[in-house]
């Protein structure tokens, strides 16, 4: 890892020497630092993703929520597009706010249950106060690019399938036209179709917006697939990163190789029923 | 043929289902959410919410019907001859008892030991699921355990009186992927040395390649292909479960489409004549719109229900 | 064990906060005893302010409450005025009564609502179920001082209960036992009247915690399992809903002192309440506060036994997992 | 569920405006009093007499008779709507006379008898309602305020101000809140003007009353607080205000309704106990609790029942609110869930 001190200019996204601790415990217990996350360094290029994977409690959500200023690292600098947002405060971060989004795990708690789709979708543009005229045909306009039908807009969240839900997230995220998405769990907890169709929707709109992607998942095979780099985290460090392949065919560090491991009895079993398959 | 009506108007949760599964078979429910594997294991084990009723067919467990049998001689028959290993294994242990104590729980219902050989049996169990030091876990509460040590325990509750049958829901779609793989070796190891029947229900492929012997594929609440998991994997017969499989195969070239399934999962509460896979499906005809495909048998001890093969 | 120890520190404190309360209404409650005697020609200036010196009304509030602290801890609350009598000892005679009361209210409403909530959420959607619900909604409704006439009302009428005070007027001569029972008999009212409105409110309590605990997934797994239903209710059911009971058994205590306080001024039970009372009447301010600091001492002690009780029946609190409270 | 909660607020609206226009539906005035007609029953509305059916109800006058009041059948009232009668101020805005029923005098209607001064039991019902309840209202609007706030703000911003809100709400909760009015009651001067009074006891029962919703709205905030939800809004940069204006305050108005239907009874309970302890408004004006506080003699309890009518208008009012609250309340949990 180069630790000159330049800013890193291709670089759209550098992490360096990021630190955070929690202290779980009540009054009388004493307290024990939970899923600390102690000097994790990674960068993104422009236009390309990267994705965390390790296992439940390795501490990569805390990474993406200290990344996304959602909660505020002890320690470290988290550079985006050249300027350091790690000890912002609130205020000087507002225009951070716009090219930086984050999409949660579970997309029907992150979205108020009283709120119609409308409502949803324009929050950011209500909260950043901005194009207030044209905040429905923007509305409509983005939920026909997640796949939702614009009229659907006034129905209120409870009538859309959790895939819909997913898709109005994306939508939300999308509203400021970020650089920058960082994807916690998207698509785990999703059935396969849908999963597929998420994944090629996020695929497209890379693809369409050049937007960076920042990928935490526990699933291995869907990394892969959607990833350019791939860093495996463990016990809130990172301990191994490279592209796809390399860490499908010689991942060096044990919990890699642990991951690809189970990764890979899955697809040795399904391969080799289907090698006769069309 | 079960015919489950659920919440506001009617839900046809299934809709002519039948399955036979021999003792010591396991057998894999392959559907996505909505299409009913759920409420078929709920309805097995007689579990199904207060709003649903069973308007015909019968459930046999070594040949005594289910649904004849009056309610209070049903808790003879859960945990005894049929046991469920539940979806979410955080929530699905007592907070305020031992863990040790939980198992020893389903023995007392069932099983004639004195409280010493049920202690002992506990540890056994314990060990069997994989704990190094069963006494320490047995002792201890459940929300000082993992997520994949409590999905164990649950397990252990489930075999501790060797039913004839373990129907296991959804069993690794909370754990993470290292987890699934260790879950799927245990379940496996389970099924030799029990020999017990084994329901595994899922939604992903993968995870019942290997160990499963047949795949019953459901869509809509109702099963559109049975038949032996290398068979159906190998050679897909309905479109839709080609589509899942082609799903599940992971080609190793990243950043490119995957294959899809186009338009999104059936509606419960439209009752439409004809196959409900027809709006999805590349290769609907015009038949399908307007009846439903009776089963047909297009190879040996292999079903499906789709006009494709219907002669 | 911590968790115990903390919670006495806790307890403590809050007795502290609630002499300073009170000590800080003593200041500034305008004019004190001593402005009504001022009124009266006889008494001339010169002694009042002896007598204001003599209980030191005259140095500044700190130490005055510095002083006081000490001999509340010496459990000298200060000398009635009212009474001429030291008030300690007047309101611990009193305080027995009212712990009586209280205790026997208590106890004979937990025997009663635990099963009868219990029971009422056991068969959810039947007759019993409604006829419960309504019963204890109507109760709650009904205003405290409302049912406590009538109550008084019927017991008058068909002088089936004894009324007023709390033994007949022969009861010296009687024997031991017989005074004991006579003290019952007319206890009977009071008791009758604090158990009802207390029950309602916990029977509702308790309904909608086992309900609650009904729903739980963990009781679905265990009823699939073949756990008959009795043993369900009573080995998985009713420990989990022990514990917000227990936590209902600490604030309730709360309700149960002010109704005490209500019934026995309306029932004429010689207990702490008629004794405020008339201190309030009086504005005889040091029997107040030692009114209002022992009462405040039973709810510390009941939230205390509380606590105590739940460490017992919830292990997660022993565990240090999830924090119960 | 909809026409119940409208049903009953109705209700509610109807008791509230009869309180309200209290000369107006009063026959007589509160403290007139009259010494030959102490304790005397209600007076019976008749429709028959020996004539045959009236339209038109009337009633007889009551003579005093060696064992009480006995019916002087000579003379017949009849009783008419919209009656002039005594004046008073209505609203205390300004003077009027019509009353909303009443009879010719000497006769009088007695709806709910007289008390021990031959004061009219109904006239004195209606206002001392509008003492009762409005401190009742009073008492829960203050309770809420301080409540509602010192909630939020202890759920919003968290860590020393939570502890030290908590801590004095679990100070005010461990007094019990009957000992803690009587205690404060005795700080005060005993002798005030009934409006001084009035207002000085509102006060007391909302100060102390605060702590319980304050307790409910900052778990309220918490558990909103950590929704998803709002991390997204913080996300895209919500500012604490935009985040309270739209995702924590309407909960929490939802509930606060819900709360303030719970509590106005209670407060209004409070009050009465207070005046029947002879604590609250003091005699000339009346109260339901100082017309209650007359029943601790076991002479009048007995012999004289309809006394209890202040109980009866207290039971109807506080029965009703919490039938309120109740609808308010499952309305609320089927909104959010």
């Amino acid at each position: 890892m180069k630790n000159d001190q330049r800013m890193p200019t291709d670089r759209i996204v550098s992490v360096k020497r990021l630190c955070k601790r929690y202290l779980r415990g009540s009054v009388w217990r004493k307290r024990v630092p939970v899923n600390a996350v102690n000097d994790v360094e990674f960068e993104i290029t422009a236009g390309r993703t990267l994705a965390l994977i390790g296992r439940s409690g390795s501490g990569k959500s805390t990474i993406a929520r200290c990344v996304t200023r959602i909660e505020k690292p002890d320690s470290g600098q988290v550079w985006i597009d050249g300027t350091d947002i790690a000890s912002l405060s609130s205020r000087d971060l507002l225009p951070f706010r716009s090219r930086l989004q984050m999409v949660f795990q579970d997309a029907e708690l992150s979205m108020n249950p009283r709120f119609s789709a409308r409502e949803v979708t324009e929050e950011p543009l209500l909260i950043q106060a901005r194009h207030a005229e044209e905040r429905r045909d923007r509305v409509a306009a983005l939920m026909e690019e997640v796949g939702l039908s614009p009229d659907w807009m006034d129905r209120r969240i409870m009538h859309f399938s959790g895939g819909q839900r997913h898709r109005l997230a994306l939508a939300r995220a999308l509203m400021l036209q970020p650089k920058i998405v960082v994807l916690d769990e998207a698509l785990s907890g999703l059935d396969l179709s849908t999963q597929a169709q998420i994944a090629n929707l996020l695929l497209d709109l890379q693809r369409a917006h050049s937007l960076t992607y920042l990928l935490i998942s526990h699933d291995l095979a869907l990394a892969t697939r959607l990833a350019d780099e791939v860093a495996v985290v463990s016990d809130g460090q990172i301990v191994e990163t490279g592209t796809s392949k390399q860490i499908l065919t010689q991942p060096v560090h044990a919990e890699t190789a642990k991951l690809v491991a189970s990764h890979k009895i899955k697809e040795t079993k399904l391969a080799s029923i289907m090698s006769t398959a069309q | 043929m079960i015919y489950a009506l659920k919440g506001a108007g009617q839900v046809h949760a299934l809709d002519n289902v039948s399955l036979q599964i021999d003792s010591g078979e396991t057998v894999g429910i392959l559907g996505e959410s909505g299409s009913g594997k759920t409420t078929l294991a709920k309805a097995i084990m007689r579990m199904l919410p207060a709003n649903a009723t069973c308007s015909g067919g019968e459930i046999l467990i070594d040949n005594r019907d289910l649904l004849k049998l009056p309610e209070t001689e049903l808790h003879t028959i859960r945990g005894r001859a049929i046991a469920m290993i539940p979806q979410d294994p955080a929530l699905c242990l007592n907070p305020v008892i031992t863990v040790g104590c939980q198992i020893l729980e389903v023995l007392r219902a069932h099983v004639l030991l004195s409280s010493k050989a049920r202690k002992v049996r506990v540890l056994e169990l314990l060990r069997e699921v994989g704990f190094e030091h069963p006494a320490k876990i047995a002792s201890a509460y459940p929300h000082q355990l993992s997520g994949g040590q409590r999905q164990r325990v649950t397990i252990a509750q489930a075999i501790s009186c060797c039913p004839s049958l373990v129907i296991a829901d959804e069993p690794t779609s909370k754990l993470d992927a290292t987890l699934e793989g260790e879950t799927i070796d245990l379940l496996s190891g389970i099924r030799r040395q029990h020999r017990t029947a084994l329901l595994v229900i899922t939604h992903d492929p993968g995870v019942l390649a290997g160990w499963v012997d047949r795949i019953a594929v459901m869509y809509a609440g109702r099963i559109i292909e049975i038949g032996d998991t290398k068979q159906v994997l190998r050679k897909p017969f309905h479109p839709y479960t080609q589509a899942l499989v082609q799903l599940a195969r992971s080609s190793d070239h990243n950043k490119t489409r995957l294959p899809t399934i186009k338009g999104n999962a059936p509606n419960p509460t439209d009752v439409s004549v004809g196959c409900r896979f027809e709006p999805r499906c590349s290769e609907g005809m015009e038949r399908c719109k307007v009846a439903y495909p009776t089963v047909s048998a297009p190879e040996s001890d292999r079903q499906v229900s789709c006009f494709k093969y219907e002669k | 064990m911590r968790y115990l120890g903390f919670r006495f520190i806790r307890s403590i404190l809050l007795l502290l906060g609630v002499s300073l309360l009170c000590f800080l209404f003593t200041e500034i409650a305008p004019g004190s005893f001593f402005d009504e005697m001022r009124l009266n020609p006889q008494i001339s200036p010169e002694t009042i302010s002896a007598m204001e010196a003599r209980y030191g009304l005259d140095q500044p509030w700190p130490d005055r409450y510095w002083r006081w602290l000490r001999s509340i801890a010496r459990a000298d609350l200060g000398y009635s005025i009212s009474y001429n009598v030291p008030v300690a000892p007047l309101l611990w005679s009193r305080a027995k009564n009212t712990l009586l009361l209280t205790i026997s209210a208590m106890v004979l409403t937990w025997i009663v609502s635990v099963p009868v909530g219990f029971w009422a959420a056991v068969h959810r959607g039947r007759f019993a179920d409604h006829m419960v619900t309504v019963v204890s909604a109507l109760v709650v409704a009904i205003p405290e001082v409302v049912i406590a006439l009538s109550f008084l009302a019927i017991a008058v009428r068909w002088r089936i209960l004894p009324v007023g005070g709390m033994a007949s007027v022969d009861s010296d001569g009687l024997s031991f036992l017989a005074k004991q029972s006579d003290i019952g008999l007319h206890m009977l009212l009071p008791t009758l009247i604090l158990v009802t409105v207390e029950s309602a409110i916990i029977v509702r309590h308790v309904r909608a915690s086992v309900l609650e605990v009904l729903e739980a997934p963990y009781v679905h797994a265990a009823r699939a399992l073949g756990i008959s239903q009795v043993r369900l209710l009573l080995r998985h059911v009713l420990p989990v809903a022990a514990n917000p009971a227990i936590t209902l058994l600490g604030l309730s205590l709360a309700g149960l002192l002010s109704g005490s306080l209500l019934v026995e001024v309306v029932c004429g039970w010689p207990g702490l309440g008629p004794l405020i009372l008339e201190a309030t009447l009086a504005r005889d301010l040091y029997l107040v506060i030692g009114g209002l600091m022992l009462s405040a001492l039973f709810m510390v002690g009941g939230g205390l036994f509380a606590d105590a009780l739940l460490l017992l029946f919830d292990p997660r609190i022993r565990t240090g997992g999830v924090d119960a409270h | 569920m909809r026409i119940r909660t409208a049903a009953l607020i109705g209700l509610l609206l109807v008791l509230h405006l009869g309180l309200l226009l209290a000369g107006f539906v009063a026959p007589y005035s509160p403290i007139a009093q009259n010494r030959q007609l102490s304790y005397a029953p209600p007076t019976k509305l008749h429709f028959r007499d020996y004539t045959g059916w009236h339209l038109r109800p009337f009633v007889y006058e009551w003579m005093i008779a060696p064992d009480g009041y006995v019916e002087d059948q000579s003379r017949a009232y009849p009783v008419s709507l919209f009656v002039k009668g005594h004046s008073y101020k209505m609203l205390g805005l300004f003077d009027a006379s019509l009353h909303l029923f009443g009879t010719t005098e000497p006769g009088k209607i007695l709806l709910f008898g007289t008390d021990g001064f031959g004061r009219d039991e109904f006239s004195r019902v209606v206002y001392g309602g509008q003492i009762s309840v409005a401190a009742g209202i009073v008492a829960t609007l203050i309770a809420l305020i301080l409540g509602s706030t010192l909630g939020m703000i202890a759920g919003y911003y968290g860590r020393w101000l939570d502890e030290a809100v908590m801590g004095a709400t679990e100070l005010f909760l461990s007094l019990p809140w009957l000992y803690f009015l009587l205690g404060v009651r005795a700080f005060l001067p005993l002798h005030l003007s009934p409006l001084r009074t009035f207002f000085l006891l509102t006060c007391v029962v909302g100060l102390i009353g605060w702590a319980k919703p304050a307790r409910l709205i900052r778990g309220l905030v918490l558990s909103i607080r950590s929704r998803n939800y709002v991390l997204a809004a913080t996300g895209f940069g919500a500012s604490n205000l935009y985040v309270v204006r739209r995702h924590i305050a309407p909960e929490v108005m939802g509930n606060l309704l819900t709360q303030a239907a719970l509590l106005i009874p209670q407060y209004i309970a409070a009050e009465v106990t207070l005046s029947f302890f002879g604590l609250g408004v003091s005699e000339p004006l009346p109260s339901w609790g100082n017309m209650l506080s007359n029943l601790q003699q076991y002479s009048v309890l007995t012999s004289y029942r309809w006394l209890m009518a202040p109980a009866g208008a207290l039971l109807i009012t506080s029965v009703t609110y919490y039938l309120l609250a109740d609808a308010l309340h499952s309305r609320l949990k089927s909104r959010s869930t």
